[in-house]
C-alpha cells in the first residue's frame, strides 16, 4: 500500500518543503554529504555493475555518499520495495534504471513528493515521476545507428534478423521501434527484417535462438542483437559454426566480452557509450538536482565533473553521447 | 441399537493418565508456534534498531507489498494439506494481468474485465485438476507443463506490450490503506478470506477432509470423501484466486505485462512450508503460514533498511526454510531423550 | 521373574548344554507412557518351534522388532549364541542370520516379485553384476517350495494382500537363516497356503532353525509350535511346553479370564431384504455376481484368496466401478461408483487392509472415527470438537480399544486395536447394512469374541450383515448363510444347516459340483 | 501352472509398456524431428545435428543427476543453482591462473558441486527432513552466494584457457565433446542403476523408504549417494558451460530447476520416485530442447513458444499416462482369462 499516496505525508515531512523549488539555482555549490542511491534492473548484472560503480566513484568528487543497492531478478516489483526503503532511509536522491516505466511510477512519485530527486538512467521510467532521465544516447540514434552499421557492411542488401532480450525489454523495445521504422528508407528497399528473436538475456536462450535464425532462415545475412548477452551469446555460436564468415553480426556489446570475437573475425564492429561516463553523469546529475542547480527544465545546464558541462533536453532528458563503435583496430585500448 | 458390549474393562482406555511430559512440551514447539514468536522478534527487533520499520508508511507499504503471496498462499495452504501442489499459480497471475491489460487497452470496463478473469483462472486451474484428478497425474509434473502453458499464453494475449493507465479509483483501491488502519485494502480482503480459510480447514469436514486425504488418500476415499471433487475444487479455488491476485497486481504496479510476477510461485511455496505444512501432505496450520508469510516479508524489509545485500537476504531466506524443517527434528529428538523413554530408532513402519 | 522359558523339555528339544541360539533377557520398552515390554524373557533354539501368544497390543510385534534391530530395548539385553549383542539396525540382525517376517508387508511395489525377494542381496556374475536368470530361478524354486504360481518377474505392484504376504514368506526364506521370526505370517493366508507353509517351516525346523511364530489363530500354534511363551500388558506371563497345555489353558493365559464361547451367535428373525446385488460384474475381476441379504442376517462369503471377494464388497460400496449390474439397498438402486451414495443409503464397508484403506495411520483415534461423520458432527457449519471426542470415546469404550490417549496417532496402536478403531468408525455411522471384509484378521481371540457378539448383536438388532471372511470356523460360526466364490464367480449358497468344512471348500475350491 | 505362463505374457505387455514409456519420447522425437526437417532441410544437416546435440548435453547430465535423486523418492531443486555457482567459482579459478588446464577445471567444478550435493545429502538423509523444502532452502543460499561471489562481474572468453573452449566447442572425429560427454555418463549411470546391487536399492528406497529401512538398505548412505552424485554431475554441468559459452555472469542457468524436473518427468521417471530410468530423462532432456530449437526453425511467433512448449509437455505426459492405463486394463482383461 502508500504508493501513490499524494495526501497526507506531505505537511508532516520536514524535507517536503525543500521539495521542487520553484526555480533552480545554477550557481548553488553542490551541497556536501549527499546521501544518493542506484537503484539498477538487476544487481549483478555487469554492464550495470560499471555503470554504477562509476557513478559512486563520482560522488566520491563531490564528497556526497552513495550506494548501489537492488534486486537479483530484473523485476519491477523488487524494485518498488527498494524504493520504499529508500524513502524510508531518507536519501537525497534515487537514480533508477526502471525495469517497468509504469510499474516503478508509484512510488517514485511518493519518493518525490518527499523531496527526493528522482533520476532515470540506462532505461527511463514514466516522464511524470522522475526529475530526469540520462539517456546513454538518444534511443533514435542507437536504432537507426544500428541498421546503418549492418546496412555498411552487407552493402543493404538480404534478410536480417535482430536477437533482443526479453519481449518486454523497455529499451530494446525502442530502439526496435526506431530500427524498423529506418527500415522502411529507400534506401534499405533491399534489406528485409524477417524475424525478431528474443533470447531472454539468457546464455543458452540466445544461443538457440541465434541457431534456429539461421537454421529458419537460410539467406540470413545479418544479425543485430542490440543487449550484451544476446551478441556474445550469438558471437560464441557463430564462431563456432559453419556460419563463421558467412553472416554479419553486431550490436551493443561490452569490449571484454567481444573481444575474442572481433579478433577472430566473427565480428566486425559493434557498438556501445562508455558506460562509465553514463553512471559518471548519471551521478552528477542526481547530485546537482539535490543541491538545486537544476530543476530538470529543459535548457538548464549543469556541470559534471570531468565530463563537462550538459544541457537538459525535451522532456527532461540528458544525451550522453554518440555510441562509440568498436572494431579490431580499437578495440584493446577499452577495458570494461 | 448398538449392543451391549461395554461391561468388561470399561475404563481402561479412558483411565491411561493423559498428558505427560512430551506433549506439552512437543505441543508448545511446534514449529507454526515457533515462527509466530520468531516473527515477533524481528518485529521487536526491527522496531527498537531500525528507524523506519515500525513506521505506518513502511508497515502499509511492507504489507501491501505481501498482499499477492499471501492471498496466492491461502489456496497453496489448502492444496499442500492435501498432498498437491499448484507451480502454476505465478503464470495464472501473469496471464490474468496480460489479459486485464489488454482487455483495458481493447476499452473493457474494469467492473467486466475483473469478474471474467476470475474466470478464467478458474478454468485454468480446472485443467489443472481435470488432468490431476481425471489423468492421476502428478500435480507437480502437471503445474510445471502448465507454468509453461499460461505463461506463454500470456505473452500471446499480451506480446510485449505494457499497459498502463488504469482508472484512478480502481488504484486506490489496490493501493490505499482503510481508512484509520495501516492496512491497505488488498491486504484487508486477505484478512477477511484468511479467517474464512483458517474456519474452513480448521474447524469444518471439509477441512477435515483435507488432512484426511493428505495423509492417506485411499482411506479418505473409503470413508466416503469425495477426493476427486475436492481436489478439483481447491485447484479451480487456486487458479481463481491466483487470477484475482492478478488483478491486484496490475493495479497496484499500474501496470500490465506479460511477465508480471515470474517467480513469485517458488515465494509462495517457500511461505507455505516455512510456516510448517508438511510438503507430503495431512500436517499444517493457517496460523503458521500467514506467520510465514510476515516473516518473510518483514524480514526481507527489514534487511533491506539496513543495507542487506539482496544476495545476504537470498541467503537467509534460504537457511530459514532449512531451518524450519530441521528445528521440529531437534526439538522433537530432545523431547524424546527427556522421556524416560530413549528411543533410538525411527518411527516404525507398522503397528 | 525368575528363569523363565525353561520347563520340562519337551520333544525333540535340543540338549540342556547348547545355549538358545537367539534370547532376550529382561528386556523392556517403552514408547512415552506406553510400557511396551516389561522386562520379558525369551529363549529360542535351533531345531524348536516357539509361538508368542497374547491379545492385541500385549507386546507381541513390539518384541520382534526388538529381535529385528528395528527397536533398541530399553533396559535388558539380545543374545546371540549366549553372547549379548547389540542390532542397531536391521541390516546387524539379519547379518547375525535373523530373518524377520514382519506383521505388516513391506514391500517395494514398483520392483519387481524376485527382486523383492532378494533386494539387497541379489546374486553376483562376474565383476559384481546383478545375476537375473540364477535370481528369478531361485525365487521360482522358492514359489514352488511354497506350492504358489507367482510370476518372479510381475511388479509387486497390485500384489493382493495374501500374495504380498507370500513374498514375503519367499524372502525370509530365502535367507537361510538360523532363526526365523513370523508375525502373523498366516493372517491373510487361508487354509491351503497355510498348510503349504507350516509344511516348509517344519522341513526348516527339522534341518536346525529356530523359529518364533506368532498368530491369534490357537489351532495354528498347537499344530506347529513345541514350546509357547504368553504375554499380557507387556509382562511376560509364561513359557512353557505346548504339549499338555489345552485351547482354554492358553486363553486364559492371554486374557486372564475365561472364556464362554468364541462364536456366540443369537438366534435373530430375519427381515425383508436390505441388500440387492443383481449380476454384478466388473471386467477381468468378477461376473454376474447376484445375491441378497436380508435384516438380522449374517451371510459369509467365502472363498479361496483371490477368488475375487473383496472386489465385489469394493463394487458395491462404490470405490470401484461396476461394469454391469445392480445394486439396491433397501429397494432404492444405488449410482456406480460413489461410496457417499453408499453411505447415505445406510451403507458400510469395513475394508480389509486397514492401514491403506481403513485408517489415516498419522490421525488421532478421534479423527479417524469421526471421519465417517463429518456431517453429523456439525454444529453449525463447523465441526463440534466435543462431540466428535465423545463419539471417539463412545466407540473406545464399547470396543474395549487399548489406547493412551484418544488424541494419539492410530500408528501407534498395535494391529488389533486398530481394527477396533476401523469398526468404531463405521458403526458409530449406524449403518443398516455392514460389509465387512476380514473383520477379525489379525484380532486375538478375545477380542474377536467380542467382535463376533457384537456382529450377532447388530445382526439382531436387525441390521444385515455381509461378512468375507477366509477364517472357516468363523464363517461356519457366525454364518446365516455361506455363499461361496470361485474365480470371481459366485458358485454356491449353502445354508447354515449344511454348511461345513467340507462343503465350504468343495465350492470354493471347484472340486465337485 | 497356467498361471505362471499367464504372468509370463503379461509380463510381455508390462515390458513393452516400460520401455513405451522410452519408445513414445523416441517416436515423439522422431515426429518433431521429421515434422521440422519437412519445412526445413537445414534442421538436419549436419550443423543442425550438432546443435541439437550441443544444446542438450547440459540439460542432459542434470537430468541424469536429478534422476537418480528423483529416483530415490527425493528432489535436488539446487542442480540449477549449482551450475552457476560452479561456472562462475571455476572461471573465476581460470582467469586468475592461466597456467591450469581443464583437468584442473573440471576436478575444481565437479569437487565444488559434490560439495554442494553432501550439503544437500547431509541434511535429507540425516535431518530427515522433506528433500523439497532442503533444496529449495540450499537453492537460495547457493544462488545467493554465487551472486555474493561474483558481485556483478563477469568471466569472458579471452580469460579462459583455449582449451577449455576448445571443450566446449571442439569434436572428436566430428562428434561435439559435450554430447558424448553426456552419453557416456547416461551410458554409466544407466547401467549401474540396472545391473549392481547397490544401483537397485535406489529404486527400492523410492519405491517405498520403510521397507528399505527394514531389508536393510543403508537408506541414509544411498541417498547421501544420489545428492553427492546429482551435486557432482550438476559441478561437470558448470564447467562445461562455461567451456560452452566462454561469457559467464552470476546467474548462468538460473531458474533450471523447474526444466530439469520437467526434463525428468518427461522422460518418464515418476516424481514418487522408485520408477524410471536415466535414459528416459536423458530422452527428455533431448525432447525438451528440440522442442526449443524447432520451435525457432518453424518461424513459430515467439509469442507462441512457451505456450506450445507447455502444452507438448502436458501433452506428453498425458499421453503417457493414457497408454500406461490402457495397458493396466488390458491386463486385467487378459488376467480374467487366464484365472489367477
Ligand atoms: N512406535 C510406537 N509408538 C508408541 N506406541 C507403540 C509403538 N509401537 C507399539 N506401541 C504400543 O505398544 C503396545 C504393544 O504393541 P504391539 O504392536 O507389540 O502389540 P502386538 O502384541 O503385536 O498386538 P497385535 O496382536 O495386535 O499385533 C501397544 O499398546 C502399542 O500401542
Ligand atoms: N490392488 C489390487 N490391484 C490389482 N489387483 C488386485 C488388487 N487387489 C487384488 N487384486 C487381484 O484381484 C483378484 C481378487 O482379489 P480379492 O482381494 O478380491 O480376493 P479375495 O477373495 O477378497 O481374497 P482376499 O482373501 O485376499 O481378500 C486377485 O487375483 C488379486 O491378485
Ligand atoms: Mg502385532
Ligand atoms: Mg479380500
Amino acid at each position: 500500500g502508500g504508493t501513490t499516496k499524494d495526501s497526507a505525508q506531505q505537511g508532516a515531512d520536514p524535507k517536503a518543503s525543500a521539495a521542487a523549488p520553484a526555480s533552480a539555482d545554477p550557481n548553488a555549490p553542490i551541497k556536501e554529504g549527499l546521501k544518493i542511491a542506484f537503484l539498477p534492473k538487476q544487481i549483478n548484472n555487469p554492464y550495470e555493475t560499471i555503470v554504477d560503480k562509476a557513478g559512486i566513484e563520482a560522488a566520491k568528487e563531490y564528497k556526497g555518499e552513495a550506494k548501489e543497492v537492488g534486486p537479483s531478478d530484473a523485476s519491477a516489483s523488487s524494485q518498488v520495495s527498494y524504493i520504499n526503503t529508500l524513502i524510508q532511509q531518507r536519501q537525497d536522491a534515487i537514480l533508477i534504471a526502471a525495469n517497468d516505466a509504469n510499474a516503478v511510477c508509484g512510488p517514485l512519485k511518493q519518493a518525490m513528493s518527499k523531496g527526493i530527486k528522482i533520476v532515470a538512467y540506462d532505461s527511463d521510467a514514466a516522464k511524470d515521476c522522475r526529475n530526469l532521465f540520462i539517456n546513454q544516447a538518444d534511443s533514435e540514434e542507437i536504432g537507426r545507428s544500428q541498421v546503418k552499421m549492418l546496412a555498411d557492411m552487407i552493402d543493404s542488401k538480404g534478410e536480417i534478423a535482430i536477437l533482443s532480450a526479453t519481449a518486454n525489454a523497455t529499451n530494446q523495445n525502442a530502439w526496435i521501434d526506431f530500427m524498423k521504422d529506418e527500415l522502411t528508407k529507400p534506401e534499405y528497399k533491399d534489406m528485409k527484417l524477417v524475424k525478431v528473436a528474443y533470447g531472454d538475456d539468457d546464455d543458452q536462450k540466445s544461443f538457440q535462438e541465434t541457431q534456429g535464425l539461421l537454421q529458419a532462415y537460410p539467406d540470413l545475412k545479418g544479425i543485430i542483437s542490440p543487449t550484451t548477452v544476446g551478441i556474445s551469446a550469438a558471437a560464441r555460436y557463430i564462431s563456432g559454426s559453419k556460419y563463421k564468415g558467412k553472416i554479419t553480426l553486431t550490436g551493443l556489446g561490452t569490449p571484454n566480452q567481444m573481444r575474442e570475437f572481433v579478433k577472430d573475425g566473427t565480428v566486425q564492429q559493434f557498438a556501445l557509450w562508455n558506460p562509465k561516463d553514463l553512471g559518471y553523469l548519471a551521478s552528477y546529475s542526481a547530485a546537482a538536482l539535490a543541491s538545486g542547480q537544476i530543476t530538470g527544465a529543459e535548457g538548464e545546464k549543469f556541470t559534471a565533473g570531468k565530463l563537462g558541462e550538459y544541457t537538459i533536453g525535451k522532456d527532461g532528458e540528458v544525451i550522453l553521447g554518440a555510441p562509440f563503435v568498436f572494431k579490431a583496430d580499437n578495440i584493446d585500448e577499452f577495458d570494461f | 441399537m448398538a449392543p451391549d458390549v461395554t461391561a468388561a474393562k470399561p475404563a481402561e482406555g479412558v483411565s491411561v493418565p493423559a498428558g505427560t511430559g512430551r506433549g506439552s512440551l512437543g505441543r508448545f514447539l511446534r514449529w507454526d508456534v515457533l515462527v509466530g514468536m520468531l516473527l515477533v522478534l524481528v518485529f521487536a527487533g526491527g522496531s527498537a534498531g531500525s528507524p523506519g520499520f515500525a513506521s505506518i508508511d513502511n508497515l502499509s507499504f511492507a504489507l501491501g507489498d505481501l498482499g499477492e503471496i499471501a492471498l496466492i498462499a491461502l489456496a497453496m495452504t489448502m492444496l499442500v494439506v492435501a498432498a498437491e501442489v499448484d507451480l502454476s499459480v505465478a503464470s495464472v497471475l501473469g496471464l490474468s494481468s496480460a489479459l486485464v491489460g489488454s482487455l483495458w487497452d481493447a476499452g473493457w470496463a474494469i467492473e467486466s474485465i475483473i469478474p471474467l478473469v476470475i474466470v478464467v483462472g478458474a478454468g485454468c486451474g480446472l485443467v489443472n485438476g481435470l488432468l490431476v484428478t481425471r489423468l492421476g497425474l502428478p500435480s507437480l509434473a502437471v503445474t510445471i507443463g502448465t507454468l509453461a502453458l499460461y505463461r506463454g499464453l500470456a505473452y500471446v494475449v499480451l506480446g510485449d506490450r505494457a499497459i498502463a493507465e488504469f482508472p484512478q479509483q480502481y488504484v486506490d483501491l489496490a493501493v490505499n490503506d482503510v481508512p484509520g488502519t495501516p492496512v491497505p485494502y488488498p491486504v484487508m480482503l486477505f484478512i477477511l478470506l484468511a479467517a474464512v480459510t483458517g474456519v474452513v480447514l480448521h474447524a469444518t469436514g471439509f477441512g477435515r477432509s483435507l488432512f484426511a486425504i493428505g495423509a492417506q488418500e485411499e482411506a479418505a476415499q473409503f470413508a466416503g470423501i469425495r477426493v476427486k471433487r475436492i481436489k478439483l475444487t481447491l485447484f479451480v479455488l487456486s487458479g481463481a484466486i491466483a487470477a484475482f491476485a492478478g488483478v491486484v497486481y496490475t493495479l497496484r504496479y499500474g501496470s500490465a505485462r506479460a511477465d508480471n510476477g515470474v517467480g513469485l510461485e517458488l515465494a509462495v511455496i517457500a511461505a507455505v512450508l516455512l510456516g510448517g505444512v508438511d510438503f507430503d501432505g495431512g500436517r499444517g496450520t493457517l496460523g503458521g503460514v500467514i506467520a510465514g508469510v510476515l516473516l518473510i516479508g518483514l524480514l526481507r524489509n527489514l534487511l533491506m533498511l539496513n543495507d542487506v545485500s539482496t544476495e545476504i537476504q537470498s541467503i537467509v531466506t534460504g537457511l530459514l526454510l532449512i531451518i524450519s524443517v530441521i528445528t521440529p527434528r531437534l526439538v522433537a529428538a530432545v523431547g524424546r531423550r527427556r522421556i524416560p523413554a530413549p528411543a533410538s530408532s525411527p518411527p516404525p513402519p507398522e503397528s | 521373574m525368575s528363569e523363565p522359558g525353561r520347563g520340562e523339555a519337551p520333544l525333540g528339544s535340543p540338549p540342556e548344554q547348547a545355549p538358545p541360539v537367539l534370547a532376550l533377557a529382561g528386556v523392556s520398552k517403552a514408547f512415552g507412557a506406553v510400557r511396551a515390554l516389561r522386562e520379558v524373557s525369551l529363549q529360542l533354539f535351533a531345531g524348536e518351534a516357539h509361538a508368542l501368544a497374547g491379545e492385541n497390543g500385549a507386546g507381541k510385534s513390539t518384541l520382534v522388532k526388538t529381535l529385528a534391530g528395528v527397536h533398541r530395548p530399553d533396559t535388558g539385553q539380545v543374545l546371540l549364541d549366549g553372547e549379548p549383542v547389540e542390532f542397531h539396525n536391521p541390516a546387524d540382525a539379519q547379518q547375525a542370520g535373523v530373518a524377520v517376517i514382519y506383521q505388516e508387508p513391506t514391500m517395494f511395489p514398483d520392483l519387481s516379485v524376485a527382486e523383492n525377494i532378494f533386494i539387497g542381496r541379489q546374486p553376483r556374475a562376474a565383476l559384481r553384476r546383478i545375476d537375473r536368470a540364477t535370481m528369478h530361478a531361485r525365487a521360482t524354486e522358492l514359489f514352488t517350495r511354497l506350492g504358489v504360481a507367482l510370476d518372479p518377474e510381475q511388479p509387486a505392484r497390485g500384489l493382493s494382500i495374501a500374495d504380498q504376504q507370500l513374498v514375503e514368506i519367499a524372502k525370509a526364506l530365502s535367507r537361510d537363516a538360523r532363526v526365523l521370526v513370523m508375525d502373523e505370517p498366516t493372517a491373510a493366508l487361508s487354509g491351503n497356503e497355510v498348510a503349504r507353509l507350516f509344511n516348509v517351516v517344519k522341513a526348516l525346523r527339522e534341518q536346525g532353525c529356530a523359529v518364533l511364530f506368532i498368530s491369534h489363530r490357537l489351532d495354528e500354534i498347537f499344530e506347529l509350535c513345541q514350546r509357547v511363551t504368553t504375554l499380557r500388558d507387556g509382562g511376560w506371563i509364561a513359557s512353557e511346553p505346548v504339549a499338555g497345555l489345552t485351547h482354554d489353558d492358553l486363553i486364559r493365559r492371554m486374557v486372564g479370564r475365561d472364556l464362554d464361547t468364541l462364536y456366540p451367535k443369537q438366534e435373530t428373525t430375519v427381515g425383508e431384504v436390505a441388500l440387492r446385488v443383481g449380476r454384478l460384474t466388473r471386467e477381468g475381476v468378477f461376473t454376474d455376481v447376484s445375491f441378497e441379504v436380508r435384516r438380522g442376517e449374517i451371510v459369509a462369503l467365502a472363498g479361496l484368496v483371490g477368488a475375487g471377494r473383496s472386489e465385489v464388497a469394493r463394487a458395491i460400496f462404490g470405490v470401484d466401478r461396476w461394469d454391469a449390474g445392480t445394486v439396491e439397498v433397501n429397494g432404492r438402486r444405488l449410482p456406480a461408483a460413489s461410496p457417499t451414495a453408499a453411505m447415505a443409503a445406510g451403507l458400510a464397508l469395513v475394508p480389509e487392509d486397514r492401514r491403506q484403506q481403513g485408517l489415516v495411520m498419522d490421525q488421532s483415534i478421534e479423527r479417524n472415527i469421526g471421519l465417517t461423520g463429518l456431517k453429523t458432527l456439525r454444529r453449525g457449519p463447523v465441526i463440534s470438537r466435543a462431540a466428535e471426542r465423545d463419539r471417539a470415546r463412545d466407540w473406545a469404550i464399547r470396543l474395549q480399544l487399548k489406547f493412551n490417549r484418544l488424541s494419539d496417532a492410530v500408528n501407534v496402536l498395535s494391529g488389533g486395536n486398530q481394527q477396533k478403531v476401523v469398526l468404531g468408525k463405521w458403526l458409530s455411522t449406524r449403518p443398516e447394512v455392514l460389509i465387512i471384509d476380514e473383520p477379525t484378521r489379525g484380532i486375538d481371540v478375545g477380542t474377536k469374541a467380542e467382535v463376533h457378539r457384537l456382529l450377532s448383536q447388530l445382526a439382531a438388532d436387525g441390521l444385515a450383515v455381509l461378512m468375507i471372511s477366509s477364517d472357516l470356523p468363523e464363517v461356519l460360526g457366525m454364518a446365516d448363510r455361506v455363499l461361496v466364490m470361485q474365480e470371481g464367480r459366485l458358485v454356491a449358497e449353502i445354508p447354515r444347516d449344511r454348511a461345513t468344512e467340507e462343503s465350504v471348500m468343495t465350492a470354493a475350491t471347484g472340486r465337485a459340483s | 501352472m497356467s498361471a505362471v505362463t499367464a504372468g509370463r505374457s503379461s509380463r510381455g505387455v508390462v515390458d513393452l509398456v516400460f520401455r513405451a514409456r522410452e519408445l513414445s519420447i523416441v517416436a515423439a522425437l522422431a515426429v518433431l524431428v521429421a515434422v521440422t526437417a519437412g519445412v526445413n532441410g537445414n534442421f538436419l544437416s549436419g550443423q543442425g545435428m550438432k546443435d541439437i546435440f550441443l544444446n542438450a548435453s547440459i540439460l542432459v547430465l542434470l537430468a541424469v543427476g536429478q534422476s537418480v535423486v528423483v529416483i530415490t523418492r527425493n528432489i535436488d531443486l539446487s542442480a540449477g543453482s549449482v551450475v552457476g555457482l560452479v561456472a562462475f567459482t571455476t572461471g573465476d579459478f581460470l582467469a586468475a591462473d592461466h597456467g591450469r588446464g581443464v583437468v584442473f577445471a573440471v576436478v575444481l567444478g565437479v569437487a565444488i558441486g559434490a560439495l554442494c550435493g553432501l550439503v544437500n545429502g547431509l541434511l535429507v538423509s540425516f535431518g530427515r527432513v522433506p528433500a523439497l523444502v532442503v533444496t529449495l532452502g540450499t537453492l537460495y543460499v547457493i544462488q545467493g552466494l554465487d551472486h555474493l561471489i561474483a558481485h556483478g562481474r563477469q568471466i569472458n572468453a579471452v580469460d579462459l584457457p583455449p582449451a577449455l573452449l576448445a571443450l566446449g566447442n571442439g569434436t572428436v572425429l566430428g562428434v561435439p565433446y559435450l554430447p558424448v560427454i553426456a552419453v557416456v555418463v547416461m551410458l554409466a549411470v544407466g547401467y549401474y542403476l540396472r545391473s549392481y546391487a547397490s544401483g537397485r536399492d535406489f529404486y527400492a528406497i523410492g519405491s517405498s523408504p520403510e521397507a528399505a529401512g527394514l531389508a536393510g538398505i543403508p537408506v541414509r548412505r544411498r541417498v547421501m549417494g544420489a545428492y553427492l552424485f546429482s551435486g557432482a554431475l550438476a559441478g561437470l554441468a558448470g564447467v562445461l558451460w562455461l567451456s560452452r559459452f566462454g561469457t559467464v555472469v552470476a546467474d548462468a542457468a538460473n531458474g533450471w530447476e523447474l526444466q530439469v524436473v520437467s526434463a525428468v518427468v518427461v522422460g518418464g521417471v515418476a516424481i514418487t520416485g522408485g520408477v524410471g530410468t536415466v535414459y528416459g530423462a536423458a530422452l527428455g532432456a533431448l525432447l525438451l530442447t528440440t522442442i526449443t530449437s524447432a520451435l525457432v526453425v518453424l518461424k513459430v511467433n515467439p509469442f507462441w513458444q512457451q505456450a506450445i512448449t507447455g502444452a507438448l509437455l502436458l501433452l506428453a505426459i498425458s499421453v503417457d499416462r493414457l497408454l500406461a492405463l490402457r495397458v493396466a486394463r488390458v491386463l486385467r482383461r487378459r488376467n480374467a482369462r487366464h484365472g489367477s
